[in-house]
């Protein structure tokens, strides 16, 4: 039977939401974030649909109300409408399913009694409440508003921890619950495109943001695109690709969040226009942010390489080229927004000598544990494989091989994350030794604002700081820049104003005249009679 | 286009394709104004001044070339050495705030309306405008470069040359004659 | 003629070639190295900077002696500067000098930085380079002839090679208040940042 | 015995590097209509860096930047086998495959592009930003042709890649692909018309703004040393690798001759120019020859 809380992933989520909770403690919203782990508990141990929509629903109701503190009404509105569409889809789903089995247990489903129509709509109404709560593009307004107008801490867990609840909804009903249903393959097929598009589109927003909170939200969203287009391809190695890749995302957003939070607190500032140069000022917190974003950036050396290895392997294995292609492109494209996020913040000049604050010591647990266990993911990047397995095993794929933990095993080739340490290791000190020893002597500029610049002497209010602007440049390619010029929220808008259109015709009924009521009754009256005959 | 200026302004054939038109500072900007809205001359092409030391004025010239850049009118305007101030032509031409700036550099003239009138070419100069007649600028280099020993300037050239060519000439026949 | 720029031209073409008999092979191979790697500033200050693109392209090909242009004073060793220098672009000039790093040296081209040249009589070109800075080889003329540029480079190559305590950076060092006092008399109040100021002298 | 061959690894790529380099500024002058520099040139240039008395510094990821990148192109060459057969010149390509290596090749222009923006120089910045944008189309008809590779040979172990191609090399078996693989590898070898990302003109040398003396000297050892590992990556990939060390010279050296002539005759691509050709002509290459597949 179904043994998912015996997977890393719940722990993890655990262990990490509590993590943050700490520096909330004694703070009025406290509560409010106890409900929020409790409904995620509900939503992980849960062993019926019913239960599962509870969990569901109180995830969604106590992050508005945390939200409720610090984002504008408008973001809440949009916030909570996405939301209960996506819940609406679901409980849709779940009826029809009740309706066939006559039951909500998890034991009681067997998926071979659906007929194909309804194992397609039932899949259909999933789809919408997994692409809300992921933030598939199109659907992705709530996420990066509500991303960045939380506050700081609940960015983070809003990224780290509730971003994967679509994730874990698609692989109960699915890769569990639903396994043996007639789904038309069609649909999985859109679902991986949509998946690859989404963290296409959604890593060019992320470059030409000027907001750090938002340039991660796009972030997220494009990586959880991978996510669920590995998702889609339906199989075992495929579900351990994803698993891992939701780990490495956890932790490296849980990283990213924190630092970004530590630095709102220091500088009170949250635009790159407006930061920069404080890598000597913080210079922990930018180490700690470089194991992010190269984690981010899935180079080889830290763990975000790991699940990256994973999912491209499992896409070839499925022979799967060209969207192999656009996931490579994508992940490419991310060096981008990762570069531009430690540049705008952490190098570059200084734009003016503002009052810096201290950050709370608090944050820094939380990172300081997500980048141990990056790098020890590199040095053992099969370590969490056993756990990730225990789905794939239960559900009769073979479990990847784990036996030796240094070297990460896959259909398409292996590589040993010891050697790879190792090798780094050895050369950069001896390249260090290297410089060291050489003749020329290193010389520090005393005044940073010395740099060549054409023979000129720059001043303080010079402004040196351009670079945040970086992705700018992206409006001139013919063919990325229909993509940040369109938004998404011109549909929704126009929708809205459809929907208060017709809402307005509506009320209209209210405020009818005596005569124009009487007019209808008796109109009603005479079809009813004629239906009648 | 010349009907237009032939009929409203007493103008002054200098070429076939220049001509000139003399305007007082109180006009400049009106007649500017009308010459462009009613004529094809819609360009500032040059702003110069040249120094009446003698009789104790700037000339301003202002250079206006039309569309098919075939013609130019020049609007001359005597302004007094000591009352040094025009108004600023910055906000009908954007290219003359640099021109003007120039014009303050050089001749130490004012012009009202202008961000710009700090240091341009010359940093940190403090002495009378170079280009101002007054100006010595022997003077001012004795006092301000030293010179290398040995420099001579003062030969006649012509002579110098023809004398060393001399002294070749006969450094090579007295080899050979020797 | 004993006096003015003749005697000084020399003095700067064939200083201490004996000093390399007394060089280590070590410090002779260094020196070696540094005069057959030559990278070049080249400061179009004036109209000598016409003369350059000939000297670097196909018709006189300088890369032969192993000289290539740079764009940025941090790698280059050998500042030219092209003709004739305003004070303000003299500041740029000294600036880019002062961030080159040691061994460099300065060509000056032209007459113009010689002795003012033509422009002997403007109020607003410098009339001697080396009051300002430290020059280690002039090529003159009006315009010199990428000839002259390059035989300048084969001189200033030699004198490399003799690895002279008589070099210029090291004269900029140590006579630093000579040099800035003249430059502080040329720019008034608005000066560059000290040299010794832009750098603390440890060793990362 | 591992380390003296990963040793020898190191020093053919170094020598070889600073070689083809040579080569290049003197085939290249060649084309001009010069004479060119002695071929030892960039050798000497190396040498004169390093001896230079000072070089500046912005503090301590200003100094780690070179390191990095420097240690990126090392692992690079070990990580790529030399020969297709034998024990030896094999470095640690048993633990590693192509993807690692692929994504090895990203790891030390990051650290480098960090070590850039400690300095605080706008243009240096200016440069990292052409670079990576350049970067985002260079690696997509590259990896395209990889993809391809991988499927075809049905694993990504450069071994077996090598040895799918004894009877027939990659080149020939997918053309296409070959193709895209390559005008993209004129890219990553920074050679004109995708040079935009240090062009003095524009950006005043861009991402080596900087770096002087040593540290500049090293980038230009690691730049040597990875241009190497790039021909060696596509002799691997399209051309079944080398059986011996003079085949393996034979082969890159005809790869590096390529590269330089069409480097030496075209004009420099703007970013965007440059983002525009790789998207379109390259990249549709390599997406019909990964149909044909």
């Amino acid at each position: 039977m179904f043994h998912f809380e015996a997977t890393l992933l719940a722990h993890l989520f655990f262990g990490l939401s509590l993590l943050v909770i700490l520096p909330l403690l004694r703070r009025r919203d406290l509560v409010l974030h106890l409900l929020l782990l409790l409904s995620l508990g509900i939503l992980f141990y849960a062993s019926s649909l019913a239960t599962l929509f509870i969990g569901w629903e109180m995830m969604g109701w106590s992050s508005y109300f945390i939200l409720a503190s610090s984002a504008r009404v408008a973001t809440l509105q949009r916030y909570i409408l996405f939301n209960l569409g996506g819940a609406f889809a679901l409980l849709g789903a779940i009826a029809l399913l009740y309706g066939f089995m006559g039951s909500l247990e998890y034991r009681d489903i067997d998926a071979s009694l659906l007929p194909p129509w309804a194992m397609n709509a039932i899949a259909l109404l999933l789809f919408v409440a997994v692409f809300v709560k992921s933030g598939i593009i199109g659907l992705h307004d709530w996420v990066v508003d509500s991303y960045s107008e939380a506050t700081p801490l609940f960015s983070a867990i809003l990224s780290a921890i509730l971003s994967k609840a679509g994730i874990y909804l698609f692989i109960v009903m699915f890769m569990v619950l639903l396994k043996e249903g007639a789904t038309e393959p069609l649909l999985f097929e859109i679902m991986a495109w949509l998946g690859v598009i989404t963290s296409i589109v959604a890593t060019f927003k992320a470059i030409s943001q000027d907001e750090m909170r938002r340039l991660l939200a796009y972030s997220s969203i494009a990586q959880i695109g991978y996510i669920i287009t590995i998702l889609a391809l339906m199989q075992g190695f495929a579900l351990e690709a994803a698993l891992y890749h939701t780990l490495i995302h956890t932790l490296i957003k849980l990283l990213l969040f924190m630092n970004i939070a530590s630095i709102i607190a220091i500088t009170q500032k949250e635009r790159f226009s407006e930061l920069g140069g404080m890598i000597y000022h913080a210079p922990v917190l930018f180490l700690l942010l470089v194991i992010g974003i190269i984690a981010l950036a899935g180079m080889p050396l830290l763990g975000g390489f790991n699940s990256k290895f994973l999912i491209y392997t499992a896409l070839l294995e499925e022979k799967r080229a060209l969207l192999l292609g656009a996931v490579m492109f994508s992940s490419a494209s991310a060096f981008l927004y990762c570069y531009k996020l430690v540049y705008g913040i952490y190098l570059g000049q200084r734009p003016q000598e503002a009052s810096l604050h201290v950050s709370p010591k608090s944050y820094y647990l939380p990172q300081l544990l997500s980048a141990a266990l990056l790098v020890l993911l590199a040095l053992l990047p099969s370590l969490p494989v056993g756990y990730l397995s225990v789905i794939g095993v239960e559900l009769g794929f073979a479990p990847l091989d784990d036996s030796n933990l240094f070297i990460l095993q896959s259909a398409f080739g292996s590589f040993h994350g010891g050697a790879l340490m190792g090798a780094f290791g050895v050369a950069f000190v001896a390249l260090l030794g290297l410089l060291q020893l050489a003749h020329s002597k290193a010389k520090k500029v005393k005044d940073p604002l010395d740099i060549s610049y054409c023979g000129e002497v720059p001043r303080s209010e010079t402004n040196l700081h351009f670079g945040y602007g970086m992705g700018y440049e992206l409006h001139r390619i013919s063919f990325i820049a229909p993509l940040l010029r369109h938004h998404s929220r011109v549909l929704w808008d126009r929708l809205s104003l459809i929907a208060s259109d017709f809402s307005a015709l509506l009320s209209s009924l209210y405020s009818l005249s005596a005569q124009h009521v009487t007019l209808l009754a008796l109109l009603l009256f005479t079809l009813l009679l004629l239906g009648g005959q | 286009m010349m009907s237009y200026l032939e009929e409203h302004y007493e103008l002054i054939h200098k070429t076939p394709r220049l001509f000139a038109l003399h305007v007082t500072r109180e006009q400049l900007l009106d007649t500017l104004h009308q010459i462009t809205t009613h004529t094809s001359f819609d360009t500032l092409s040059q702003l110069t001044c040249t120094d009446w030391i003698e009789e104790e004025r700037f000339e301003l010239g202002y250079m206006l070339t039309n569309a098919l850049r075939s013609h130019n009118l020049m609007l001359k305007c005597s302004i007094a050495r000591d009352k040094v101030t025009m108004p600023s032509l910055a906000l009908l031409f954007a290219q003359a705030e640099v021109m003007e700036r120039e014009l303050h550099e050089m001749f130490g003239i004012g012009f009202e309306g202008n961000e710009t009138l700090y240091d341009f070419a010359l940093e940190g100069w403090c002495d009378i405008p170079p280009m101002r007649r007054e100006f010595d600028t022997l003077a001012y280099v004795n006092a301000h470069y030293d010179f290398r020993e040995g420099r001579e300037d003062n030969l006649d050239v012509k002579e110098e040359i023809k004398k060393r060519k001399a002294a070749a000439k006969s450094a090579k026949e007295t080899p050979s004659g020797a | 003629m004993d006096e003015g720029f003749i005697p000084y031209q020399q003095s700067l073409e064939d200083e201490e070639q004996s000093i390399k008999s007394t060089q280590s092979v070590i410090e002779q191979a260094i020196a070696w190295f540094r005069a057959h790697s030559m990278f070049v500033l080249a400061y179009g200050t004036g109209c000598g900077a016409i003369e350059m693109p000939p000297t670097f392209t196909s018709r006189y090909d300088i890369e032969r002696l192993g000289v290539v242009g740079v764009a940025t004073p941090r790698q280059a060793d050998i500042l030219i500067v092209s003709g004739y220098c305003s004070p303000k672009t003299l500041k740029r000039v000294i600036r880019s000098y002062e961030q080159m790093s040691e061994p460099k040296y300065i060509i000056g081209l032209g007459s113009c930085t010689i002795n003012g040249g033509m422009y002997w009589d403007s109020y607003n070109t410098i009339k001697k380079l080396d009051d300002f800075l430290p020059v280690d080889m002039y090529v003159n003329g009006c315009m010199p002839r990428p000839e002259a540029l390059i035989e300048g480079f084969v001189k200033l190559q030699e004198k490399i090679r003799a690895n002279s305590s008589e070099a210029g950076y090291i004269q900029y060092r140590t006579r630093y208040a000579h040099y800035r006092a003249n430059q502080e008399r040329l720019f008034g109040t608005q000066v560059q940042p000290r040299y010794e100021e832009n750098f603390a002298g440890m060793n990362l | 015995m591992l380390l003296l061959d990963l040793l020898l690894m190191l020093l053919i790529a170094y020598g070889f590097g600073f070689l083809y380099y040579g080569l290049y500024r003197n085939l290249s002058a060649r084309v001009h209509g010069r004479f060119g520099p002695s071929l030892a040139q960039s050798f000497s240039d190396s040498i004169k860096l390093f001896v230079k008395e000072e070089s500046t510094t912005f503090g301590w990821m200003f100094y780690l930047g070179p390191v990095i990148m420097a240690s990126g192109a090392v692992l690079n060459v070990l990580f790529i086998p030399f020969l297709n057969q034998g024990e030896s010149l094999q470095g640690l390509s048993s633990y590693g495959n192509l993807i690692v290596v692929l994504y090895l090749m990203v790891l030390g222009p990051l650290g480098n592009a960090l070590g850039v923006g400690s300095s605080g120089n706008p243009f240096g910045v200016m440069g990292v930003t052409r670079g990576l944008t350049r970067l985002l189309a260079l690696e997509l008809p590259f990896y395209l042709a990889a993809i391809g590779v991988m499927i075809d040979a049905g694993s990504a172990d450069f071994g077996i890649i090598m040895q799918a191609q004894s009877t027939q090399s990659n080149m020939f078996a997918h053309p296409l692909l070959f193709a895209a693989a390559f005008i993209s590898f004129l890219g990553f070898m920074g050679k004109s018309p995708f040079d935009v990302v240090g062009a003095p003109q524009e950006v005043y040398s861009g991402p080596a703004t900087e770096f002087s003396g040593k540290f500049l000297a090293l980038l230009m050892s690691q730049s040597a040393m990875f241009s190497f590992a790039k021909l060696l990556l596509m002799v691997n990939l399209f051309w079944g690798g080398a059986d011996h060390l003079g085949e393996l010279v034979a082969k890159t050296f005809v790869l590096f001759v390529a590269a330089t002539f069409i480097g030496s005759v075209y004009a420099r691509f703007s970013t965007v120019q440059s983002v525009e050709f790789l998207i379109r002509i390259p990249t549709l290459l390599g997406i019909v020859g990964l149909a044909l597949l």
